[in-house]
Formats: C-alpha cells, structure tokens, sequence
C-alpha cells in the first residue's frame, strides 16, 4: 500500500514586469512614491558605489572586491523590509541592504581596503560586519535569533547568502535548527545563478532553492529578485510573521550576477557574453526606472540630480577612506581579547618596537 | 565545609552557581535537557532552569557552536557542551574563523564571551573516537583561550572563571577523572585565576609539568621520586593557551631539569610549546635534555590498547630517571 | 502575482499490518516462503546478538554496545535488497544487514570489544566497517556511489544513519551532491525516533524526513520500518532504480527504538515506560511471525528450533571472540601508514621494548 | 630542457602528468573545471581529461573530503583542492576522523590515497580569511602526511610524491610564491622523496629551519649573513608531517645554534617541535637558545598591516645576529 503522507509548493512572486509594466495589484507601500524613490536611488547609490569600487581596485586603491551589479533590488529589498533593530547577518555581497542599514560606504572601502576598522560601523551597532566563509553566518543568525526569542523581543534576523551557499551543510544545520524552535529569522538567498564559475544547475538537482527550507520543515517561497518592489513585499511580509511568532521563512530571491564573481575574477573564461547581454533585459534599476517614468514619478533631470548626487556621495566616501592612515603595527593585538593575556605582551613590545623603529 | 564531590560533580555545581548567578547564563548541547549529559555534568539543570535555558540542539555539531555566537553577541553567556571531544572537529571552523576572532576583526564592536565544553582523553574504554584529546590544535588559535582542570575544585574553579570570562573559551574535562576521585570543593561562587599554571607539589631537583587527567599518574610519579630522594616540582599546566610559561621558566630556573607528560600525540602536542618555551628563553637553566612523556604519534587506538597509549606512571619515572641521571 | 512553481509529494509504502495481517497485493519475492524465512531467521538472529551483546557488556566482557532491538526489520531489509557487489555504508546500528553482508558476529564483538581486527571483515572486504562519528558516512557513499558513476559499474552504494543524523550538515551535503551528479546511492533513514534523549519532534520541524531528499532535489519514500517485506521492497526498487541510472534516493523507514540507546544510556530517564510497552506492538519481529503462521509457513516446533539454532550460532562467536588475545602494543603503530616513516620507528622501538618487558 | 615554471605553473604541470600516467587519478573542488581554479592551477586540466576527471563540487567543504575518501576506497586518488586553507577547516572533522585511520583501523582493508591542495599563507593583499596557515593542526593529525613545497621544482617533485603516496597527503601551497618566482621545471615525471628535508644551502655557524613562503627571507637573510662572514645552513623542512629531526640534529650539531622561521602563529606552531626535538635530542650541542622568528599570535591581519605580522628578513636576521652572538 502506498499513499500520500505529506505534499508540498513552492510559490513565486513577482509585481512589475521586465519592461516596467505591473502584473498585479501593488502593496501598500508602493502607492508612496516617496518610497519607490528612496529605494530607487538606494539602488543608484550602490550601483555607484560597486562601479567606483571596481575603478579603485583597478588602479591599486583597493583590495579584491564583490560587486553587487545586477543583483541591487534584492539588497535594497531587505533594507526596506528589516526594521532598525532587527538584526542584519549578511554575505559579502549585500552592500546595497549594509547602507541601509546605516554602515557608510567609507567603511566597505576600509574592509575592502584591508582594515578591520570597516568592521566598526560608526552607525551601526548591531548588526553583524560581512562574512567571507560562505554560508557561516546563517548559524550566527540562528543564535541572534534564539536571543531574541529567549528575550520575547519582537525582533528577527535577517541573513542571506547566495545560491552557492546553499550547498553548504551549515546553512542546511541552520535552517533545520530554525525550524525546531521557530526562531525569527528570515534566510534570503541571493540566488545570481553563480558561485564564481559553478552555474546554479551544479549546486543542486533542487528546481528550486526555496524548497531547502522544506528539508528543514520551514515555509519557502520564491520571488523575482530583480523586482523590488517584489522583493520588499515578500521580505516584509517574512519578517513580520517572524516578528509575530510564525517561524523561520526562506526566501530564495531569483536574479543574475551582471558582472565579474569579484575583481579577481574573469567571468568571460566559463560564461558567455550573450548569456549575460540577455540577463541586462531583466536588470533591476531600469525596470523600476521604466515603473517610475510610467507612473509620471520620474524624469530624466531627477536622474541626472540623482547620478550627480551619488556620485558626490560616493566621491567623499573615497576621500575618506583615502585619509585612513594604516593602523600601528600593535593594533593587530588590539580587541584580540578584552584584555591582553600576560604570554602576548612580549609579542606586542616587538611590535612597538618596530612602530618606533619606522617612526 | 565543602563537599566531597568528584570532578563531574563539581563541572555540575559550577554550572549551576554561574546560572544562578546570572540569567544569561545558557547551556546548549545535545543531551543537556532532561537527560542531563551524557556525562550527567547538566543533570538536574533543566528542571532548575527551565528548557529555555538549558536546550537541547540536533545532532549539529557545526551549527551549534556558531548558534552561540550569535547569542553571545546579544548579551547571552552560552555554554556548548560537545558529548565527546572526537565530535569537536566541525566546530574547529566556527571557532577559529568567527569565534576567536570576532572582537578583534570588529574592533571591539561585537564580542563572543562562550564557553564550549567537551569531556576529552582516554582511559574510561570508551567506544572509537571517543577518547581523543586534540587540546594543541585549539591552542594555536590565536583569540581563544583552552583550559583544561586536572581535579574537583580545579573543575569548580577554573569553570566558573571561564564562564565569567568576556572572551571564548573551551573548556576540556579529562573524563577518566569524572568519577575515579573526589575533593572538598566549596560551592562558594570563588573563580580560580585563568592563565596561570599551579604548583601542585615543591621541588628543586626536577620540574615535571602536565595538565588534566595526566597530573595524576605524573604526581604517583613524584611520589615515587620523593621515595628516591629526588625532588620534583609538578606543575599543573591549566590553562593550556595562553601559556604561562614564566611559572615553568622559573621553576627549571630551580631545578635545571624537566619532565612534560600528556596524553595526546607527541607531534604538535602543547609539550612541544614548553619545550621550545625552555629551548629559548630557559636554555642556559637546562641541565638535561627535556623529555616528553605523551601519546604516541598514531590514532588513539581501540579500548583493549589504550593503556598502551597512555602515559603511564612507568614511562614517566623512566623519563625521570633519564632527567636526573644525565651529566 | 503568486503563483506556484513546484510541487511535492512524499508517500508511504507498507504491505503487512501490525498485526500480520496483509494490506496489500505482496511483492513478488513475498510469494517464496524460504524467502521470507530467511529475513525472519536474520531478524532473529540479530535480535539474538543484540542480546547476548548487552549481557556481555553487563558482565564486563564488551565495551559500551548498541542494540537495534525492534528496529531488524530495517537492517534485514537493507540485507536482501542489497546484490553482494553493493558496497555498504553503515552507522554503528545495523548488525543484521552487516550480517547478510558476510561480516560475522564474532567481527562485530571484537570491535565493540575495543580491538580493531573487528574492522577487518574476513568475509566482506569491501564494505565499510561502523562509523561512530554521526552522518559523516553519508559522504563517504557518495565517494562509492561517484566512484562506481565513473567506472560505469551496475553498483550501488547504500548509505544507512539515524533520524538523529539527518541534522547533521554531512549528511545534506552528501544528499545534495548525490543529487548534482544523480549518483547511484540510497539512503536509508532509521527513524527510530530517538537520538539518545532527544525526540524525533526535536530534531527537525520537518514532518516527515523523507523530506529532507526535497531539499537535496532527489527522491524521497517512506516506509514502514517493521514492514520487513515493505523495507525489502521499498528499498530493492530503490537500489535498481539507482542502479540503472535513476538517480539516488532518500528512504525513511519508521521503526522505535525499544531499549536504550546503548548499554551506557538509560532510556528510562527521558522517556515514559507506556510509550516503549506501545510499540513494542507494533515491532517486526512477531508481526512476520504472525504474518507467516497465518500464512502457514511457521509452527511452534519451527520457531524453537531456529532460537537454538541463533542462540548456538551466537554463542560459537562469543567463544570465538573470547580467544582473541590483545594485539601487541606495537599494533597500534601498524597500517597507520602503509609503511611506517622513520620518525616513528623509535615510538614503534618504545613499545616493542614494553612488549618484552611484559613478557 | 625544463621550463622556466612558476610555481602555480609546475603544480598544473604535475597534476597534468600524474592524470596522463594513472587514470585513476582525479581532481575535485570548487571552480576547478572550466574556470581552472581560482588560482588556475587547473587550468586545461578539464579539457585535457574531461568533466569527469576534473569535477567541479558545491560550496561543501565537509562533504568533498568525504567523498575523496570514498573514492579514494574505491581504487581512485583523488586530488581535491580547496579554495583557499582559511576554508579547509570543515574538512578537519574527515581528515582527522576518517581519512588519516581508516587504513589503521580496518587494519589496512581498506586504503585512502587521496591528496588534499590547498594555497596558504599571507602576503598577497588576499581578502579577510584568505591569508591562514594553520598547517600545525594538520601536522598533529597521526596518520596524515603534509608538504609544503617552497620553489616551483619542488612543487613539482613533491605534488608527484603526494600523489603517488598510499595515504592521504596535505600539500599546502604557498600562494605568495605561486607567481612571484621562476624555476626550471623539467616534467620528466620525477617525483622528490616525501618525509625528508632539503638543504638549500650549507653553513658551518648557524642553522635556519623553515619551509613555504617564508623560505624567500630566510635564504635571503642568510646571503646577509655570509656577507657577513657567518655560514648560516638553510634547510627546508618540505615535508611538515612526519618531520625529519635527523637532518635538523645534524646540522646543529655541527652549528650549534637554531633559529626557525615560520608564518603562522608561534603558539602550537611546527617550530615548537622542532625547538622541542632540539631541547631534547639535540641539547648538548646547543650553544645558543633556539629562537623562533614566526607569525604573532593574533588573528592574520588584514591586508594593510600583513607584512607587519609576517616573518620579515630583518626580522630574521636579528634573530641570527642574537644567536650568534649568544656566549
Ligand atoms: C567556505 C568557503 N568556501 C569557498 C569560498 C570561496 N568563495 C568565495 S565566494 C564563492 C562563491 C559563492 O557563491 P554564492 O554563494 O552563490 O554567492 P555569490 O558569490 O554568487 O554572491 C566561493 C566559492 C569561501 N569564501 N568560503
Ligand atoms: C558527530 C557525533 N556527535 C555526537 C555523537 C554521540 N552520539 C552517538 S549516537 C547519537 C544519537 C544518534 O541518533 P540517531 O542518528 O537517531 O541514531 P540512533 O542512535 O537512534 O540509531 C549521538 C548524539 C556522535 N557519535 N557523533
Ligand atoms: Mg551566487
Ligand atoms: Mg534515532
């Protein structure tokens, strides 16, 4: 005999089209224009950002760095989404949401730069700093997460990783886990369909990246990532039925990496131009763009202001940054631990000797 | 004034004190609720401080670590337990890349006071992978901190600092001593200092230096010794990172002539730490070659061997002897 | 817009009740009664191992031992699903299906007796001896099961690990990367719905496990655990699906583990008596029994004959097992690598030297 | 007749021949396919043999070990590279669990040649986690072996070697040399002996012990030191795990003084072995402490303050300067 024990779906969301028309009734937010142009231009500002990331590094100014181009609506979805004292748990690659939520663009260039203090964001206490082991940081929200259940805090944790991540058992152990004790956290998957050169078809036999959450016994949805308002919808309506004690939620947000893996990358050695060139079609700043100019909340001068304005402030970003003299040699026993056991203090002299000795 | 309590007993008592002392205070692990540990060193806790405070995790081993650094960033003191060292291994990437490193790569911003617990080593016929003990590799992670007790009150004390320490630490129990002795131990909330070796026994011939369940066959050494009319200082290393190595320094300054005894295999051992600790800074002191009684350079082998493997009170006199004999 | 784009369905297959009686048209091998008296025979006799084990181990004579009482029908049905060019991958709990494969009791009391000549199977050289650290087998299936992908082999690896072991990372990995390749690999999930103390409930919000193949984008079934006839066919279409290039897949079979969860635990702690005397209703054992006196294949005189039979064959392996005298102390420095560096040889010289000393 | 090969290029060259000589050969990892490594020490090896010779696995650094090991079962020896060491934590649990004792354990029924790459160390501007080198946990696994190679050559001959070996080999490889140097590179199939230092050079005052990267600045302090009328030994220990002490107690013993150079953190690094198998076996030829120039033990900065935590050659050379003139 056999029969039916248990049956599942997987459902997808998406409001505006790729060519900037709606495909169905909008949320309330999306009735403010105010707000589809704030997250417009939080879009601009961090294409604007990656894109003098990328020069910087090109000429010498930078370390290796990820940039977000193509994929800005999905982190800028999950800074309109995530209230202030939620707690964002992100990648490496979610610098668009990091804004948001309050880090400034001088302080990515210091991590990217290869300082720790980009890791102490002035205005941004709580929320954890980029991770570079992949997938890590979902255990970290998990944990955040059972404080703040334990705490019986209208709170959630907010973690992405991409659909590379996936793969990795510690997002697996930590959705599972999220499951046991319906934790508030809401798992985003930045899906770009790549994890450097391995198209998403080899990270899992999976139709879909949403559907890890049901190994894990959660609820999973898909949305079209490069569709903000989509995104924001889907992200808000997540973190509230987490914030009210309905559970842990995966989302798995489609879209497409426009761009080099990361500056020491040559995406041109396993993809195709024209995969990419077709991938431009669905990108999500012009599609907002179009919805906005549609809806007569748009006009080229504003873009023009608007270009101007991003510039300017990416622009004072770098000139901060480039004002960072290197931290003193020292600084590495620094914070190493709250106080500086007795056996290392000989090792940190060396040091100061050697910061003396350079001048 | 105290009680009579073995060494789990006292794992046990500290962890109840800590959690009664402040509500942060959490234990996670699997096992840790009603069952009480595998060991029992959680029994009773649950139904003291309720299942939301002492949590059962699945079978996760890499998550739960990184689990409690997510709640140590939020005002939470999480203790992990692991119900074998063996199974420690997943969590070596949560502790070296983010636990360990999290205040100095924030710069102070977010901060990881945990601590993970873990019975270690040998000697109770346990079944495979049950009695490893791997203490050198987390003691070359820069940011942690690796203690290890050697008896009751050792436990209770050196515990409760550890709980109380702002920074992670990890926490090994020599389980072959869970049960086999008892010590008055005062459950007076008193911390014993991290980052210190203890003398546990004079002498100005000869330093022998160990750590956890070692100490035992390596004092019935020193007894011996004394018989023989030698000398020998044992000190207790403790804290295995950071080191204290100005206690060892000082006392071969002394004696002119050391021991160092573990469990765990020779090559890359926390001995080989003291011994080229004395090769630098206490090379002008040394009156004889520094010996290593440890573990042998293989996997700990199954139960019916293990006796083989483990430094026994002979190998350490013979290594005693061969100190103090040499001119 | 919300619409769906996937869908899942988990389903269970069992043929006999708990009480004997047939539910369903039988598998065709169910029709051979020398068949299905063979499973009943392996389930007996490994019952009867398990036994003798624990009281081994209660009078000092084995080390720390774990039963699979009430949960044999699982590991006969992996056994005789199983061709003998299989390779299997087993957890520490799955005596009978070993014992089908060729390993002999008195190899599994010489390892649960502390001595590594338990590992060396005179009789199965091929498959994988106990694996202690939990669910991390899985991976070393999928390294079979890709090995055999390669060299274009009909085989197939099959992989067995508790409820408890499905949260673990390795084993999601293993599922996930079984999947990317579609490798010839079965995963067999005992759900004895116990992890020491923890609950199956606690382990994973997930309502069946079977799900977990959903996450890893593969095929997953139940079964029923006491159903040796459901297990055996469930899983014999799993390994020849797998073995004909059809992928891998996840089986969960349900059973309960009736005792403790090994002679160093005391179920008694965490779990209510009335529980454990209501399944023991439903264990696999006298439901074949019954299944087979109704069918008229068993009589009385039939089943003492084969509890002595078991018994003597026991007994033989524990005589045979107590005259294993210890390897000699240098053994543990034999096959740890295939020839011993030199570095080593003056520690192997040490206990050589101990060897003579103790005469 | 060899080409002038850099590093990167003479592991590519290696792995190309030892895949041409046994198909049973394989490589796996992350982007080791059509991309040819993030490093491209795979590069063409996917055309050359085939997808399914040079497969590219999921971001699952605890599963693909695994999978070598039941490959490596199975008559395969696979080579699987990881991405950068500071990821190669999860593959600990298998390493040391299962790959370096399942021969031992099953009493040699079953094998597990596998080789496990990964590039290491500091010193090329690398993102955060990307510059680690905790090769002394590994070397403190029994039953593993792992080589470092510090030239293209020896890359070369020392890859073939791990290759061809029976059991499991870690080749750490130093990244900071992967383009920085030239050597010629015959690809004559000539594997070099594995559990043995090479002396790069000889010296009669002073011996220098180091391996990797780190061998640049030692080679280049001694040129100094000749300069400067002393004869400093430089010998390189290449393979880490089993360590060759005779060669090391030999030339101390000619030279009597020692000074180790090592990148990673000092505590539990493969130098306190070395001092240790010194403060033992080699101590009466000892004229001077052993000294060890290493990484501090602190997290490996980022990169703008890397080359203050790596072993510079002045560094070195002040660590000779007190060894000689210690009296
Ligand atoms: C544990 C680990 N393994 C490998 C890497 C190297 N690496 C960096 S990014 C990346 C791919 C990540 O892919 P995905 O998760 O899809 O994120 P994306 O880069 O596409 O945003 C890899 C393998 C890493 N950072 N961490
Ligand atoms: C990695 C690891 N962690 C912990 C343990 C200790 N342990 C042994 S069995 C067990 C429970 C396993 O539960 P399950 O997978 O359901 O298998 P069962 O014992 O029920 O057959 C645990 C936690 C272990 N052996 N390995
Ligand atoms: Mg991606
Ligand atoms: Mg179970």
């Amino acid at each position: 005999m056999r029969h039916e024990v248990a049956s599942f779906r997987i459902r997808a969301t998406s409001y505006i089209g790729p060519d900037g028309t709606v495909a169905s009734d909008l949320p309330a937010f999306a009735s403010d224009p105010e707000q589809l142009i704030g997250m417009y231009r939080a879009m601009v500002l961090t294409r604007t950002f990656d894109a003098k990331a990328v020069a910087l590094q090109r000429t010498g100014r930078l370390g290796t760095f990820a940039s977000s181009l193509g994929q800005e609506a999905i982190a800028v979805g999950i800074g309109t989404a995530m209230a202030p004292d939620d707690v964002l748990v992100p990648s490496f690659r979610e610098q668009g949401a990091m804004f948001l939520r309050g880090v400034v663009p001088n302080e990515l260039l210091l991590y990217w730069g290869g300082d720790e203090r980009g890791n102490d964001f002035a205005g941004q206490r709580h929320d954890f700093p980029i991770c570079v082991p992949i997938g890590t940081q979902a255990a970290h929200a998990v944990g955040v997460a059972l404080a703040m259940q334990l705490n019986h805090e209208r709170r959630v944790a907010v973690c992405s990783f991409g659909d590379g991540a996936t793969s990795r058992g510690d997002v697996y152990e930590s959705m599972n886990f999220a499951g046991v004790r319906q934790l508030p956290v809401v798992f985003v998957i930045n899906n770009n369909q790549w994890a450097i050169s391995v198209p998403r078809s080899a990270q899992s036999a999976a139709v879909t990246l949403a559907q890890k959450a049901i190994g894990a016994g959660i609820a999973g949805e898909q949305v079209d990532g490069n569709d903000v308002i989509a995104v924001r919808a889907v992200l808000t309506d997540a973190i509230e039925r987490a914030r009210s004690g309905g559970g842990p939620m995966v989302v798995e947000a489609l879209t497409y990496r426009l761009t080099d893996h990361t500056t020491a990358d040559d995406a041109s050695r396993y993809r195709p131009d024209a995969e990419v060139s077709e991938r431009w079609k669905a990108e999500p700043i012009a599609r907002l763009r179009d919805f906005l100019v549609h809806q007569g909340h748009w006009a080229r001068e504003r873009e023009e202001q608007l270009i101007d304005e991003c510039a300017a402030e990416i622009d004072a970003a770098v000139q901060d940054y480039e004002g960072y003299r290197p931290m003193p040699p020292t600084s590495m026993f620094e914070h190493l631990y709250a106080t500086l056991p007795h056996a290392y203090l000989a090792q940190r002299a060396e040091l100061h000797e050697l910061e003396r000795l350079d001048g | 004034m105290g009680d009579q309590l073995t060494l789990v007993e006292a794992v046990r008592t500290a962890l109840g004190r800590a959690m009664e002392d402040d509500g942060n205070v959490i234990v996670l692990g699997e096992d840790v609720g009603l069952n009480g540990g595998v060991f029992r060193a959680t029994d009773g806790l649950a139904e003291r401080f309720g299942p939301d405070r002492v949590i059962d995790t699945p079978i996760s081993e890499s998550m739960f670590v990184g689990l409690a650094v997510g709640l140590a960033t939020q005002g939470f003191h999480p203790i992990v337990e692991y119900q074998f060292m063996g199974f420690m291994y997943p969590a070596l990437d949560q502790l070296a890349n983010h636990a360990s490193r999290l205040r100095n790569r924030t710069r102070g911003r977010l901060t990881c006071p945990l601590v993970v617990r873990a019975p270690y080593g040998g000697g109770v016929h346990a079944p495979e992978h049950h009695s490893e003990s791997f203490e050198a590799m987390l003691a070359h992670i820069p940011g942690l901190r690796v203690v290890i007790p050697s008896s009751p009150a050792k436990a209770y004390g050196l515990l409760l600092a550890a709980i109380r320490d702002p920074d992670p630490v990890v926490f090994l129990e020599p389980k072959r001593l869970y049960r086999s002795i008892r010590e008055e131990v005062d459950d007076d909330g008193g911390a014993l200092p991290l980052d210190r070796c203890f003398t546990l026994r004079g002498g100005d011939d000869l330093t022998m230096v160990s750590w956890g369940a070692s100490i035992a066959e390596t004092l019935a050494a020193a007894e011996v010794l004394a018989a023989e009319g030698v000398g020998a200082e044992v000190i207790d290393i403790a804290t295995i990172k950071p080191l204290d190595m100005d206690t060892i320094l000082a006392s071969v300054g002394r004696t002119g002539r050391c021991v160092i005894v573990h469990e765990a295999a020779r090559t890359g051992g926390v001995g080989a730490d003291i011994a080229a600790g004395l090769a630098d800074e206490g090379l002008t002191s040394l009156l004889a070659p520094v010996t290593r009684v440890t573990g042998y350079d293989t996997v700990m082998p199954l139960f019916r061997n293990e006796h083989h493997y483990l430094p026994s009170e002979q190998r350490i006199l013979d290594a005693a002897h061969r100190a103090m004999e040499f001119a």
